[in-house]
């Protein structure tokens, strides 16, 4: 029984794609059909500078079990910088994560430029791949939101 | 101490400040209150000694808004976050007249009652000047005595130093207390599985009561209404219903206060449940250190924060997994 | 009255907890708290106080009131159920037992608290009488008497064994449930119990805030004591944290939250500090808009409003656990020490 | 409570073959503020919109979900829609249930559950929207072109032709670009010059147009109609108003062993010198590191010479600072380095060289007066060979993964001329594919077979191996009759890929405009906004965009100046309303927003605020909504939260979040 | 014995090369020393191998006149490497023949005085184990 639950596991990924470049290359992704599982739900910020931590945690505690951040490629920022803070913000965040024992694979930065529909597309399929392999996230939920 | 209250007083008599903050005598030997002085009687009560642990510079942002200067007593340590308050515009240097005064490192009550010293009722060898490094405890139970530097505070064996980082005048002599490797707690979490780590956290955590002292105390936690208090976020709930809530709290007080914390270890030493809480924070420092270079928050009032900067080859997100 | 020799206890906390929910203090990371019994939990009796008060027992620092589901547009109500398992809180002292004294007259006041009041049916009180008070203690000055607490059991630990009496109907039957593992006191036993007590008041005796005057204190001082000018000084030094307040073992006031679990709502009680900013905020803003005032607040409650609307009972119990974890070194003895010293200055 | 009316969209069968869009209706309806949900065949069609309008005015909707393609796609469609129907038209959001799932998804239950959590994502964020009105922002009636080819030339003349001020930037001392380097053009052999010379001089004599040659752009801020951009006037050492360009000095000028650069490095120019004969302006420079006099101190020969007292040794850069509205891209390329190609020998032998080379050696103007000769040693070439595809269509890291386009033509143009000129040289060129398409391309490269003898081999060269006698020995390879070939030549020229100016990088990161692995400059749609950078205000003319030959260069510049110009006949903009906005109560004024800023948009103020009945002066953060462009680093770096995103609000990401995680 | 398909497949596999990235510029040809000596070119091993006609390439004298000099490998622009597919197509030979590998001290006598120099080279390079 439990194997086969393990086996139908379908994880919830939140995936925050800035705008100009990696919405558009998920968008680019779609109009040449270049499938990801369905699992992937994408928000559209403005910029990879817009993602607060705090999304990032609310998103564990609601029960995601996989959050990654796409953005422009460092240099090509629309906001000319924007992507560098949310490096360094984000490095910081997945270091400490990792710190209190949290999988480092639930989570994940890529930057994926407006022309790499592909890149997107096996991104996604290789991050679901890996959530898939880690199981439930159970170290950073709010137990309240299970059904 | 004497020299200390005598300056202060005569700071006070020409109107160079209108009043001085700093320790007041406790009713026990070891719970000392910061307070204002503003009369020359006031100074009775005036302490320092190996109990003054508190930081006085958060008190600092109020006593801006006060008419006239402030004398204030800072440590070695605290004088970091007083810069790092002027950068970010919290307190005003003109209103702050800091006399740097001495430290041979503080003492924690709590690490002498973990000694099974109970039923104290006079402590002696805590005093600045005092060269023992043997504290006498007088107790219901008998004399108890226990060495200096098995009761200090666990910032004081990782201590940054001696020097005052802004001061006006210095007044007592520092010791050097360092004894430990500041960043061997963080590196011997850093060292366990997954599993270890989490289990280490969710153990300390559990002990969380939600009851903010760590972040009240906290010199770089200076917001007017903090997020956790505020409907901005969706995030005010007050209490820890859910084991969740423990570590989102303390993840996001400690990114907060990334790259601006100096380590002044004040949420530790205040934490009701003794929780480590600056292994949060020493773990950014060690991080920032690490990947972006050496930064000391508070080391000067201008410098850019790793936080608000930024190279081009930056290490990428992705080093985390990396490092395994 | 019973006995049991101290390395039988974990047997016994093993049976009681067969039959029972048990708390008790069990140490983690360092720290002693009272937590729900297992086996392989570090239980500690030796230390005097638990960093927090076991009101968590009775009132628990969040529960959850209600959970509604939304289906669609239709949504179902269902209340939380109310406590119906017996329980067993192993090792109050004295002044925690009080604590609940001061929570009952709160909880079990029209209107009750079902939740509260399930607790209280169902809990079953085993106070411990302190072996070695502190000098933060002064629950003698609020009446309790630590050398014999009142509560379902009294039991005292002295020397190998634990003494145990039974003083309620609550106490029969939990120790009749324990019987297996409890013999009969004999004179003997009675006499140590009673040095025991001696030797607890001696030392009460000696603690430093034993003799603190509440003179003073009452409903009729309302007026003198909030509008006096002290609070403008002795507030300076607290933070706005609310660790005294959450360490109290009377300490009562809580807030209502909603939680939005994605399925419906979650609502929940959890305990609030009236040294918070929100504390009490509403619609048009908050009543006290500054940190005297919220600070003034809980005193005037524990000293002043409380005992005028509960026949002179305070809502302190000197247990000292405020005195303890104050980060700024701040307490109610202070307080009331800074009035006394200003009546005697006039 | 707002009342929000869903709009799924089929997309004919796009959306529709793989998402139940009835389904998707049906969940919409359960959702907290949904009032009114419908399906309809094309929703951005005139009917689909007018069934929005329908629905705001008899349902009273004050806020809008339209479950279709990309945001990115249709999001203004269903905004004006909204707002013509009068509700704020960033009361309007869209769920991308076509690129980001029908498209992607081949299971329909699959596919129809997530479209209802997108679904579900976009209403909870509509319930937290709020009316946004646009700002206003002035349009400086004035551009810039940088870079001064035939690109940035033609885009200019036809700005100034319109009536506005028009600023070209050229880091060169003349304009004239590559265009000025070449011999003759292909298809039709007419001299570069020829016709490049006077659009040089039209512009340079244009009133609208002002030309900064030997400068640089330094450093640009602001946005679309309003940039601020420094430029660096390089200090030319001879003052430009002084000089008649009578070309004593160069003369005179004892440093004269310095490769020339417009030349490729072939010949040797003076220290002071004119790239061309017919630059513009006519007014040389001082190479700086070459002269006599600022190296040693000593000569001063070109200020004794010249009679108009031009020259001035103590010039310095200059630093100007303009404004301008809009700002044209145009800087061009270069053929890459052949460092890694060993295999051709390029580095080995003056014989092989490259074809932009070969153009100088054709030019009569050039290192050779324009006679044929080898550049080892002034014989004339029998056997030339010429190789195409040098380092384009390359798989690795040597070369360019693309075809450099303009290839093919100018070989064959080069093959043709020189059967035509010296008819007894052999003429060889291993090719892998030709490409000729474009007007009278195809005709062209026939007659070069055809009509000149041009000896076409398909195969690419292996080696090229200098020989002791000074010939150089070619291994290729016949595909079609499946010979290897072994063959001498005296010359061999290498058809050398193009590349954006290495400028470019330092360009486009000034302009934030988003460059390419390759370093192409992103167009804002490869096919529908093929001028335009995605950011607002640069536009894009020639090279730097792709690979382009003269005729679609000097098209593509047209069009950038019309988009160009199209911009600046506007007197205001409407600027973003999605900015960030200070909640004054929260605000703790630390700067720490500031410092992230990329457009200097927060200041603080002093400000006297009522708290909750305290009221103090305290230094808050405002954000001027003019530079805002809302990218939210400010959010993030404020610990208090009193930094939000206007459209992208906390609580809005949050209910996103929510929405989807539930 | 394989499908021709498998053989392909292994072929690919072995060498790490997708043939599909030819752009049939005959580079590797125009680079070969042996070209003269080959049966099938080397830009023609792409084909065969995407043909599926490895039949044809093992029994090829190509096979064993390629030096191993990675001439072609090194200025392919396509990153194609025509010299690993008959580097695998060899190597699949000499697998298919078994365990049936050659003793050291065997191979003086197998000498070919014709074989190069290079190929011996290779061939210790390449099966050593």
């Amino acid at each position: 029984m439990s194997i086969e639950t393990k086996e139908e596991f379908r994880p919830k990924i939140v995936a925050f794609c800035c705008n100009w470049c990696s919405y558009a290359g998920a968008d680019l992704a779609g109009s040449s059909r270049l499938s990801y599982p369905a699992d992937v739900k994408i928000i559209r910020v403005p910029c990879s500078c817009r993602v607060n931590p705090m999304f990032i945690l609310r998103a564990f505690e609601k029960g995601a079990d996989g959050v990654i951040l796409c953005g422009c490629h460092p240099g090509d920022c629309h906001y000319s910088t924007g992507n560098y803070y949310a490096r360094r913000r984000m490095t910081l965040l997945f270091s400490m994560l990792d710190y209190i024992g949290v999988e480092n694979g639930r989570t994940r930065v890529e930057w994926v430029s407006a022309a790499e529909g592909v890149k997107f597309s096996t991104t996604m399929n290789e991050f679901v791949e890996k959530v898939r392999s880690l199981g439930k996230n159970v170290r950073l939920e709010d137990l309240r939101c299970r059904n | 101490m004497q020299e200390l209250i005598n300056r202060a007083k005569e700071l006070l008599a020409d109107g160079t400040v209108a009043r001085v903050l700093g320790w007041k005598a406790g009713d026990l030997p070891y719970n000392p209150e910061p307070a204002y002085f503003e009369k020359e009687e006031d100074f009775e009560n005036f302490v320092y000694n190996g109990f003054c642990g508190a930081n006085l510079s958060k008190y600092m942002i109020e006593a801006s808004k006060l008419e006239g200067k402030t004398l204030v007593c800072l440590k070695p340590c605290d004088t970091y976050s007083f810069n790092q308050l002027i950068k970010e515009h919290r307190v005003d240097r003109e209103k702050a007249y800091i006399i740097g005064v001495g430290c041979k490192g503080k003492l924690d009550i709590e690490k002498i009652k973990g000694m099974g010293i109970k039923g104290i009722e006079s402590i002696s060898g805590a005093e600045i000047t005092d060269g023992a490094d043997t504290l006498t405890i007088q107790t219901l139970y008998g004399e108890k005595t226990c060495s200096y530097a098995d009761a200090m505070l666990e910032r004081c064996h990782v201590c940054k130093g001696k020097e005052h980082k802004i001061y006006d005048e210095l007044i007592g002599e520092s010791k050097e207390t360092k004894d430990a490797e500041r960043f061997d707690s963080v590196a011997a979490i850093e060292a366990m599985s997954p599993e270890e780590k989490f289990a280490f956290f969710q153990k300390e955590l559990s002990k969380c009561i939600r009851c903010n002292a760590c972040r009240n105390v906290c010199p770089a936690c200076s917001c007017r209404k903090c997020v956790f208090d505020s409907n901005k976020f969706d995030s005010s709930q007050k209490a820890n219903v859910d084991s969740f809530e423990e570590k989102m709290f303390h993840i996001i007080r400690a990114f907060h206060v990334a790259g601006r914390c100096t380590d002044c270890g004040e949420c530790s030493r205040v934490c009701p449940q003794g929780i480590p809480l600056h292994l949060f924070n020493r773990k950014f420092i060690k991080d920032i250190n690490e990947f972006y270079g050496e930064y000391q928050a508070g080391e000067d009032t201008d410098s850019r924060g790793p936080l608000t900067d930024f190279t081009f080859d930056d290490v990428e997100p992705g080093i985390v997994a990396e490092r395994g | 009255m019973y006995k049991i020799a101290k390395e039988n206890l974990a047997a016994l906390f093993q049976l009681i907890a067969g039959s029972r929910e048990l708390y008790l203090p069990v140490k983690v990371s360092g720290q002693v708290n009272f937590r729900a019994w297992s086996e392989d939990a570090e239980v500690d009796l030796d230390t005097l106080k638990t960093v927090k008060s076991p009101k968590d027992a009775f009132f628990p620092q969040s529960e959850d009131l209600y959970t509604c589901r939304k289906d669609g547009k239709k949504l179902t109500v269902e209340p939380e159920a109310l406590k119906e398992q017996d329980f067993v809180v192993f090792g109050m002292k004295a002044c925690d037992v009080k604590g609940v004294e001061v929570l009952d007259k709160v909880f079990l006041a029209d209107p009750v608290d079902s939740f509260y009041a399930a607790r209280r049916e169902h809990g079953t009180i085993v106070a411990m009488a302190c072996h070695e008070p502190e000098e933060t203690c002064f629950c003698k000055v609020f009446g309790a008497d630590c050398a014999e607490p009142v509560a379902d059991v009294a039991v005292w630990m002295t020397g190998e064994e634990l003494y145990w009496k039974s003083l309620t109907e609550k106490g029969d039957a939990l120790t009749k449930s324990a019987e297996s593992l409890l013999a009969e006191a004999d004179a003997e036993d009675e006499k140590k119990v009673e040095e025991e007590k001696a030797s607890i008041r001696g030392i009460v005796e000696k603690l430093p805030y034993s003799n603190l005057s509440l003179e003073g204190w009452n409903g009729e001082a309302l007026n003198e004591k909030f509008n006096s000018e002290l609070w403008e000084e002795l507030y300076k030094p607290c933070l706005a944290c609310g660790t005294c307040t959450f360490v109290c073992p009377t300490c009562q006031c809580y807030d209502i939250k909603d939680y939005d679990t994605g399925h419906g709502i979650k609502r929940y009680r959890c305990w609030d500090s009236c040294m918070y900013s929100d504390f009490t905020m509403m619609a048009h803003g908050n009543n006290r808009t500054s940190q005297m005032q919220r600070f003034r607040q809980r005193f005037m409650h524990k000293l002043v409003y409380f005992p005028a609307n509960n026949d002179g009972m305070y809502s302190c119990v000197g247990c000292g656990r405020c005195v303890e974890k104050c980060p700024a070194s701040l307490n109610i003895v202070k307080v009331i020490k800074s009035f006394q010293n200003q009546g005697g200055d006039k | 409570m707002q009342r929000i009316g869903v709009f799924v969209c089929h997309c004919g069968s796009n959306i529709a073959a793989t998402v139940d869009v009835k389904k998707v209706v049906e969940m919409a309806k359960m959702e907290p503020g949904v009032v009114h949900a419908e399906d309809y065949q094309y929703m951005c069609s005139e009917a689909g919109q007018s069934k929005i309008a329908e629905a705001i005015k008899n349902e009273k909707l004050t806020g809008l979900v339209v479950c279709s393609c990309s945001p990115r796609m249709h999001e203004t469609t269903f905004r004006k829609a909204a707002e013509r129907a009068g509700l704020n038209p960033y009361m309007v959001e869209v769920a991308n249930i076509r690129e980001h799932c029908s498209w992607i998804h081949k299971d329909m239950e699959e596919a129809t559950k997530k479209a209802v959590i997108l679904a579900r994502a976009a209403i909870a964020k509509v319930n937290l929207n709020a009316s946004l009105k646009p700002g206003e922002s002035l349009v400086t009636k004035r551009a810039l072109v940088i870079g001064g080819g035939i690109a940035g030339i033609q885009t200019a003349l036809d700005i100034a032709e319109a009536g506005y001020e028009v600023d070209i930037v050229e880091k060169t001392p003349s304009i004239g670009g590559r265009m000025s380097q070449l011999d003759k053009t292909f298809p039709t052999l007419d001299c570069s010059a020829c016709i490049l010379t006077p659009k040089m001089v039209e512009a340079s004599a244009h009133e609208k147009i002002n030309i900064y040659t030997y400068s640089e752009v330094e450093k640009v801020s602001g946005f679309v109609g309003d940039f601020t951009v420094d430029i660096r006037k390089k200090a030319r050492s001879v003052d430009m108003d002084k000089c008649t360009g009578c070309g004593v000095c160069q003369e005179k000028c004892p440093s004269k062993k310095n490769s020339n650069e417009f030349n490729r490095g072939l010949n040797t120019r003076s220290a002071i010198y004119t790239p061309f004969a017919q630059a513009i302006p006519n007014v040389p420079v001082i190479d700086r590191e070459n002269c006599i006099k600022f190296k040693t101190g000593k000569c001063g020969v070109c200020a004794k010479v010249c009679q108009a007292g031009a020259i001035d040794y103590e010039q310095k850069d200059e630093i100007l600072t303009e404004k301008y509205g809009a700002i044209v891209v145009a800087t061009g390329f270069d053929t890459i380095k052949l460092d890694n190609y060993d295999e051709y020998a390029y580095n080995q032998s003056k014989d092989v060289i490259t074809s932009l080379e070969l153009e100088r050696i054709m030019n009569a103007a050039g290192p050779t007066k324009g006679h044929l000769e080898r550049m080892s040693d002034g014989k004339a070439p029998k056997n030339m060979v010429f190789i195409q595809c040098v380092g384009s269509r390359c798989a690795d890291k040597r070369g360019k993964s693309y075809c450099s386009k303009i290839c093919c033509m100018y070989t064959a143009k080069h093959a043709m001329l020189i059967r035509d000129k010296y008819p007894d040289v052999n003429v060889t060129v291993f090719y892998i594919d030709v490409r000729t398409p474009g007007k009278n391309f195809d005709e062209f490269y026939r007659r070069a077979v055809e009509e000149y003898g041009v000896n076409y081999i398909k195969g690419q060269v292996g080696k090229v191996a200098p020989q002791p006698n000074g010939q150089l020995l070619v291994q290729g390879v016949d595909l079609i009759d499946n010979k290897q070939i072994l063959m001498e030549a005296d010359m061999v020229v290498l058809a050398t890929a193009i590349e954006p100016d290495p400028s470019v990088r330092k360009i486009a990161t000034m302009l934030t405009a988003s460059i390419d692995t390759n370093n192409f400059l992103t167009e804002a749609h490869p096919k529908l906004r093929p001028v335009e950078s995605p950011t607002a205000g640069i536009f894009l003319s020639g090279v730097c965009q792709g690979p382009k030959d003269i005729p679609e260069t000097v098209s593509q510049a047209g069009a950038a100046a019309v988009k160009a110009i199209g911009l600046l006949a506007k007197d205001k903009l409407m600027t973003n309303p999605c900015t960030a906005k200070s909640d004054e109560l929260l605000c703790n004024g630390c700067s720490t927003c500031e410092n992230v800023c990329p457009y200097g948009a927060i200041t603080y103020e002093d400000k006297e605020v009522n708290d909750h009945g305290i009221r103090e002066t305290r230094r808050i953060a405002v954000v001027n909504n003019a530079l805002c462009q809302g990218c939210g680093a400010c959010t993030v770096a404020c610990p208090s939260g009193a930094m939000d995103l206007q459209g992208f609000s906390n609580r809005q990401i949050i209910a996103e979040v929510d929405a989807i995680c539930r | 014995m394989n499908t021709p398909k498998k053989q392909a497949e292994m072929i690919k596999e072995i060498s790490g090369v997708n043939p599909l990235k030819c752009m049939k510029c005959g580079k590797c040809s125009a680079s070969c020393p042996s070209y003269n000596e080959m049966d099938i070119k080397p830009h023609q091993f792409v084909s065969y191998v995407q043909n599926e006609d490895i039949e044809s390439l093992v029994n090829s004298k190509s096979l064993w006149k390629c030096l191993s000099c990675f001439a072609c490998v090194e200025r392919c622009p396509r990153d194609v490497k025509p010299g690993k597919l008959i580097d695998a197509a060899r190597q699949l030979v000499v697998r298919e023949k078994g365990g049936d590998y050659l003793m050291a001290d065997e191979i003086p006598e197998l000498l070919d005085p014709e074989l190069p120099q290079q190929l011996l080279v290779s061939a210790f390079r390449r099966y050593r184990r």
